[in-house]
């Protein structure tokens, strides 16, 4: 079997200067453009500091997941540290992230023709279910996963692979078109997260309930707080589990109330989902 | 409320008189059990103040706002309350934040503790329907009734040799499934001496009633004797009859299924009979171990246990012969 | 607005019988009033069947050592009892009420697939009647409405009986997905002008989370069914351990559906009762917005928390205490709807009818069930009370207490639509109370003898453990029960032999069902009217108190 | 719109989304008997399970590169409907039909020629009932082709309504996805 360096690796903060430059070209980026938004001061296109806000505490978030003492961890020690890593980047940086970006900085960023095309496809809920879950799913493999462990390379594909899709599979609920396409509408949003727990379920309670380890990895890597490595995989697997649905929820609650909040204002459409969209429309 | 009345009474009733001779979790006879009942307390507690305001809102609402005569034109049109909405959203979210906070302690409280010394463990294997109890560390193996030394644990690790068991005294710990194909375990402890009722919890076919658990918490130095019996090799038979019924149960009908020890017997399938008769109880602990019933058992299983694996037809004297050496198992 | 006022209060044609008259129209019929009356009344039949068996069930158990019933008898019919209250008599009361009602609520002239809908009412009462025939063809099951393998394997269980339950329960599993099906169809796409989805009644809501629930949970109980199938026709071994199967996956399989099941059970209950109530209180549904999303809500975490049936299976400590927290958080939106039951009622002026008398009681008995449903949330409370009679007392609070007296009340409430008659109010009352005392006689000793140790599926008991005096006070109050369906039949035989009055609006009633005539017309309504709020017909009798005007 | 056309909507409106809800359900199907055979895997260290040597992996690799042509053709055809071509459709579904059926053909090949029966250990069982279920679902969209296919010669389907074709091409794709992902569940990992 196959003795990783990494395992060797010290617990602590890890300076990856791709990582650093990248968080710190998105910020300025972001900045530069919600900046020049809020000196100006459009009312169409007008950015709310809650939604900045959101967008850096996204990037807080995947620094906090690939920065600080839980990379080593995730990356030498402890399989639930990984699994944690995973989910701060796909469940609370993707979205936050996506919560700050409005329509036109889309429609700004991504260039017309075939992009926005591919993109208006891929982000449909079907498309954007299935790719999301298929990466998840193939990372769980065992054996990519050993992969990823052993070789960088594989582990940044790894990451930037579960990073994109989920930012596919959060597209239909909180991205936006930069074309005229309307995103679905609230129920459809609803029953999409509602839907997107079950795959999650299904591998997490695999992970927790499997008797045997099925990382080798893991198992071989030196114990920290002397956590055996079957806790160690049990608690991965509830994480992905609870913290994971909570997430659909929060957001399926959300949107549920806001759209049915304002029915019964006289003479207005409430059709599914028209409401909900132009009210948001007005957020960005 | 008559039913509120009814069930606050007889809890009550439980908790105090405590209900002699029921195996009732509310009359603990263990740390575990105690505290088991004491968070059962709070919880009932808790429920007590939601049930006592809803069913007094409908009580209010109904003698308050019932409609008298025809009362002209219609009641003011509320169609919500966001912060009424938030509070009771909110507040049972508390509560039960609270009582997870409680669940966790008490799960942390009744954990199994570290093997002490003196510490025993027992190998529970579940069958239908009766309970086998092997204690590996002193080699011997029995039925049924489990004999616990007073002050130390008893550690069990519980077995199914077919379907899924349950093995639950309530007065000295909660349930814990026998699984086929899996290795569970608990651990017991009991406050004071006495014999303790269980029975298997998990429905597990015709006689899943007729699966009874004794567990008998006795001195340590009872207990030591008992063990001595038990590790005893098997009564030698000395008359005709005797011997006639040992022939019959260490190598004929009996033998294919039951285990006495030193002898052909080796069958497993049935209770190890080498003490049978330092038994208190027979049949899955359906029935006080006595001649009379003994004889019964043998003339005709079924009409004592209906559907019970044990099928057996002995001639009249053979029978007498059997029921000879059995009471000889002391 | 006058436009709408017009259409719904002076459409009101004659009423004309739907589809052909006579046996052969019944047994042809595509028409969802047809169907759903021929639920109603197949569900009540198999319901009262199960009652006698709860009745033979009480009698065995009413005195220690009783030899009434052998454990083979008592095993059948416990297992018949459970399941057949459960697959046929709730859930397809629950789909009756849905076939008559959703389309006539939504303002449509039928459901999706009309055919589709007979197909699945056709398959329901074949399924219904094979499973009742194990009783005469080598006897029924004995394994429990939960019928955990191994104990079902041939090994365990070589009998028919449970070969009977597997097909049985499969096609139910067809005719409920089916049915399902269809509702979400008709519920998504058939609604009347300006009905969005957040101007629902709230019958029509609870009836699209209860159809996506079923058709989420029940392949899982398909998949469970179909390998059991194969272990004991192929020899399979997928739950038998000695040849590498898991004793286990049949109990994560049949709770992943069957937890969710619970709630396929209550939510069209509470759907009737927040129709109900709003109306004998003469104001609107308090919070529906919440009310709607605590259903989703609900169903989200439904499908989170199967493994609390499974406390005592020795899964690691870490897993049930997650499934612990999920289970106390489904009890906050179930809170949630009865404090908005209640505030609706605060303030109004109740009229209480039978139907007002078995709603108010839902929320009675189903805070009893409710409650004791936390407590058992509660892992170390669970150990100890886990497959005892309290685990019986508390889910019969939630289906008998809450279940089966919404369906009561929907009878009282939705009677003269369907007949064009009301059903007694007289026996209606005496119904109603005979049913509260009773019930409460039967099962609140359930949970004082689920504290005092008593196992359920026990046939027989000894005596000295003080079981025997709550064991007879639950015989006699069965037979309380009994007595008031009796009422109930007869209340609804006196009822139909009266001439019909016709009334289309008796109750004065909020949704579109009421603005057509009672019974309805062949296709429901003459013009089909523009909604602008959750109560249409509200809207329209009161030009100036319209929901639509008023901000919340 | 004229009644007529709402009418059509209406109806295409109700076949999508029951289609929906029925792919919905079976897709909570086939996942759990994926979950199942998992869970049953992991539970077992000594699993016995196909080496998937590349010899081994032909005959699998050959049915499930014809139900993805399969799969394609359908598709084809329903683009040919929707641009008017009746023969286009026809000889699609044809194609389609027949490759299903190979398809069956070969997968029967494969379960009876690695000499495993249902009753041979756990895994027996799963590759019976994952692959028997699948092939059930594949008949049923044979079928389903096969309808489809004598309405087109009854000329049934225009440029305007052909929402049957539809739902029988999204019928066959998600049968064909299904098989990928069992696929991957039994010879990959």
């Amino acid at each position: 079997m196959f003795a990783p360096l990494r395992h060797e690796a010290v617990i602590g903060w890890a300076w990856e200067p791709s990582v650093l430059i990248g968080l710190a070209l998105a910020a300025l980026l972001y900045g530069l453009a919600a900046g020049t938004v809020l000196g100006r001061r459009p009312a169409r296109s007008s950015l709310p500091p809650g939604r900045v806000l959101c967008f850096y505490l996204g990037l807080t978030a995947i620094f906090v997941a690939l920065v600080s003492p839980l990379d080593s961890l995730a990356d030498g020690y402890l399989f639930s540290a990984h699994m944690a890593q995973h989910l701060l980047l796909m469940m609370v940086a993707v979205p936050l992230m996506m919560l700050g970006i409005p329509r036109w900085m889309y429609a700004w960023a991504i260039p017309r023709g075939w992009p926005r095309r591919t993109l208006c496809w891929v982000t449909r809920p079907v498309p954007a279910f299935l790719i999301f879950n298929t990466t998840l799913a193939l990372w769980h493999l065992p054996r990519l996963y050993g992969l990823a462990l052993e070789n960088e390379g594989v582990h940044i594909l790894q990451h930037m692979m579960l990073l994109v899709g989920a930012g596919i599979g959060w597209w239909p609920v909180l991205g936006h078109f930069p074309s005229a396409a309307r995103r679905p509408s609230p129920g459809v949003r609803v029953l999409y997260l509602f839907l997107q727990g079950f795959p999650a379920t299904a591998l997490a309670a695999l992970i927790t309930l499997a008797p045997n380890p099925l990382y080798a990895f893991y198992v071989e890597a030196p114990r920290v707080w002397g956590i055996s490595p079957d806790v160690d995989q049990m608690w991965s697997g509830l994480l992905m589990w609870m913290p994971g649905a909570m997430v659909y929820l929060a957001a399926a609650t959300v949107i549920f109330l806001r759209w049915f909040a304002d029915d019964g204002a006289p003479e207005r459409d409430v059709s599914p989902g028209a409401n909900i969209s132009d009210a948001e429309v007005v957020h960005g | 409320m008559s039913w509120l009345r009814r069930v606050m009474i007889s809890l009550a009733g439980l908790a105090l008189a405590g209900c002699a001779g029921a195996p009732s979790m509310l009359r603990p006879a263990s740390s575990v059990s105690t505290r088991e009942a004491w968070l059962f307390w709070v919880v009932l507690a808790m429920a007590a103040v939601v049930f006592v305001l809803v069913e007094g809102l409908i009580v209010l609402i109904v003698a308050r706002d019932r409609r008298r005569g025809d009362e002209a034109g219609e009641p003011t049109q509320v169609h919500g309350h966001t912060r009424l909405e938030i509070i009771w959203t909110v507040v049972p979210l508390l509560l039960v934040i609270l009582l997870f906070g409680l669940t966790i302690g008490t799960m942390r409280a009744v954990a199994a503790p570290e093997p002490r010394e003196g510490d025993i463990n027992v190998r529970v294997v579940g069958h239908r329907w009766w309970w086998e109890f092997e204690y590996p560390d002193y080699g011997f193996t029995t039925a049924n009734e489990l004999h616990l030394p007073l002050g130390n644990a008893a550690h069990l690790t519980l077995e199914s040799a077919d379907v899924i068991h349950s093995f639950w005294v309530p007065q000295l710990a909660g349930k814990t499934d026998l699984i086929p194909g899996a290795i569970n375990s608990m651990w017991l402890s009991a406050d004071a001496p006495g014999t303790y009722e269980g029975q298997c919890a998990e429905f597990c076919g015709l006689q899943h009633a007729g699966m009874r658990i004794h567990v008998i918490v006795e001195s340590r130095e009872a207990f030591e004797a008992w063990v001595r019996t038990q590790q005893a090799p098997p009564a030698e038979a000395v008359t005709a009859l005797e011997r006639l019924g040992e022939e019959t149960v260490t190598s004929g009908v009996c033998s294919s299924c039951h285990t006495v020890r030193d002898t052909h017997a080796q069958g497993k399938l049935g209770p190890d009979l080498t003490h049978l008769a330092s038994r208190a109880t027979m049949a899955g602990g359906m029935y006080p171990l006595s001649e009379s019933y003994l004889r019964r058992w043998l003339s005709n299983t079924q009409e004592m246990k209906p559907g019970n694996l044990m099928a057996l037809h002995l001639k009249a004297d053979d029978l007498e012969a059997v029921l000879a050496y059995l009471k000889l198992l002391k | 607005m006058p436009a709408d006022a017009h259409a719904l209060t002076h459409a009101r044609p004659t009423p004309a019988s739907p589809g052909r008259p006579g046996l052969l129209g019944w047994l042809s019929t595509v028409d969802h009033k047809r169907i759903g009356v021929l639920y109603l009344g197949s569900g009540l039949l198999f319901f009262l069947l199960g009652g006698l068996e709860a009745l033979l069930i009480r009698l065995q158990l009413a005195r220690p050592g009783e030899t009434l019933l052998g454990p083979d008898i008592y095993n059948q019919i416990f297992t018949m009892h459970g399941t057949t209250m459960i697959f046929l008599g709730v859930m397809p009361l629950a789909a009756g009420f849905g076939n008559y009602l959703i389309p006539l609520m939504l303002g449509a002239r039928d459901v999706a697939f009309p055919k589709l809908n007979a197909l699945s009412y056709w398959v329901f009462l074949f399924a219904g009647l094979l499973m009742n025939s194990s009783f005469v063809f080598g006897g029924a099951p004995s394994t429990g409405w939960f019928a955990y393998a191994p104990l079902t394997e041939r090994a365990f269980s070589p009998g028919t009986g449970v070969d009977f339950w597997i097909l049985g329960v499969l096609l139910l599993g067809l005719s409920t997905t089916l049915g399902s099906i269809n509702f979400i169809v008709t519920i998504l796409q058939l609604r009347a002008p300006g009905m969005s989805l957040n101007r629902m009644p709230m019958f029509a809501w609870t009836m699209l989370v209860t159809s996506m629930i079923a058709v989420f949970a029940l392949p899982s109980l398909t998949v469970a069914i179909l390998l059991l199938l194969l272990d004991r026709q192929l020899g399979t071994h997928f739950y038998n351990v000695a040849q590498g199967g898991d004793a286990l996956l049949w109990q994560h399989l049949f709770w992943f559906f069957g937890h969710p099941e619970v709630y396929i059970l209550i939510l069209p209950a509470m759907g009737m009762v927040s129709e109900i109530i709003p109306v004998f209180s003469r104001k609107p549904l308090f919070g529906y917005r919440v009310v709607a999303y605590s259903s989703v809500a609900i169903g989200f975490l439904g499908f989170t928390v199967w493994a609390h049936h499974m406390f005592a299976t020795g899964l690691p400590s870490a897993a049930l205490l997650v499934f612990s927290a999920d289970s106390f958080l489904i009890g906050v939106p179930t809170g949630v709807k009865v404090f908005s039951w209640l505030a609706t009622m605060w303030r109004g002026r109740l009229r209480l009818t039978t139907a007002m008398l078995f709603a108010i009681g839902f929320i009675a008995l189903f805070v009893i069930g409710g409650l004791g449903g936390v407590s058992l949330a509660v892992v170390p409370v669970d150990w100890q009370l886990t497959d005892t009679y309290y685990v019986v007392s508390h889910f019969h609070y939630v289906l008998f207490g809450g279940s089966v007296f919404a369906i009561l009340g929907a009878a009282y409430y939705w009677f003269p639509k369907m007949t064009g008659r009301r059903l007694g109010e007289g026996l209606g009352k005496l119904h109603f109370w005979l049913t509260f005392v009773g019930m409460n006689l039967v099962f609140m000793p359930m949970h004082i003898l689920g504290l005092l140790g008593m196992p359920r599926r026990i046939y027989t008991y000894a005596a000295g453990k003080g079981w025997e005096g709550w064991n007879m006070i639950a015989t006699i109050g069965a037979f309380v029960v009994a007595l008031s369906m009796l009422v109930f039949v007869v209340n609804l035989i006196r009822s139909l032999r009266r001439p019909p009055t016709h009334e289309a609006d008796p109750w004065d009633a909020n949704t579109l069902e009421w603005t057509t005539a009672s019974p309805p017309l062949a296709y429901n309504f003459a013009e089909i009217p523009t909604v602008r709020s959750a109560r249409p017909y509200w809207d329209a009798k009161h030009p100036d108190l319209a929901d639509w005007k008023a901000r919340r | 719109m004229t009644a007529v056309a709402t009418a059509d909507a209406r109806r295409q409106g109700i076949a999508r989304t029951g289609m929906l809800a029925a792919l919905a359900s079976e897709t909570v199907f086939f996942g759990t008997l994926l979950s199942a055979y998992l869970f049953m895997r992991l539970d077992q260290p000594g699993w016995l399970q196909i080496t998937a040597t590349p010899a081994r992996l032909i005959l699998p690799v050959l049915n499930t590169s014809v139900l993805v042509v399969s799969a394609l053709a359908v598709t084809l055809g329903e683009r040919a409907v929707a641009r008017g071509s009746q023969r286009g459709l026809a000889a699609g579904l044809a194609a389609a039909l027949v490759l299903g059926l190979v398809f069956v053909g070969g997968q029967i090949l494969e379960f009876s020629s690695n000499g495993m029966r249902p009753g041979d250990q756990a895994f027996g069982g799963v590759f019976f009932t994952l692959m028997g279920f699948h092939a059930l679902h594949v008949l049923a969209g044979v079928v389903l082709l096969g309808i489809n296919l004598v309405r087109t010669r009854l000329g049934d389907f225009s440029p305007a309504r052909h929402i049957a074709v539809t739902m029988g091409t999204w019928f066959w794709v998600y049968v064909t996805a299904v098989w990928l992902a069992m696929f991957v569940g039994l010879y990959l990992i």
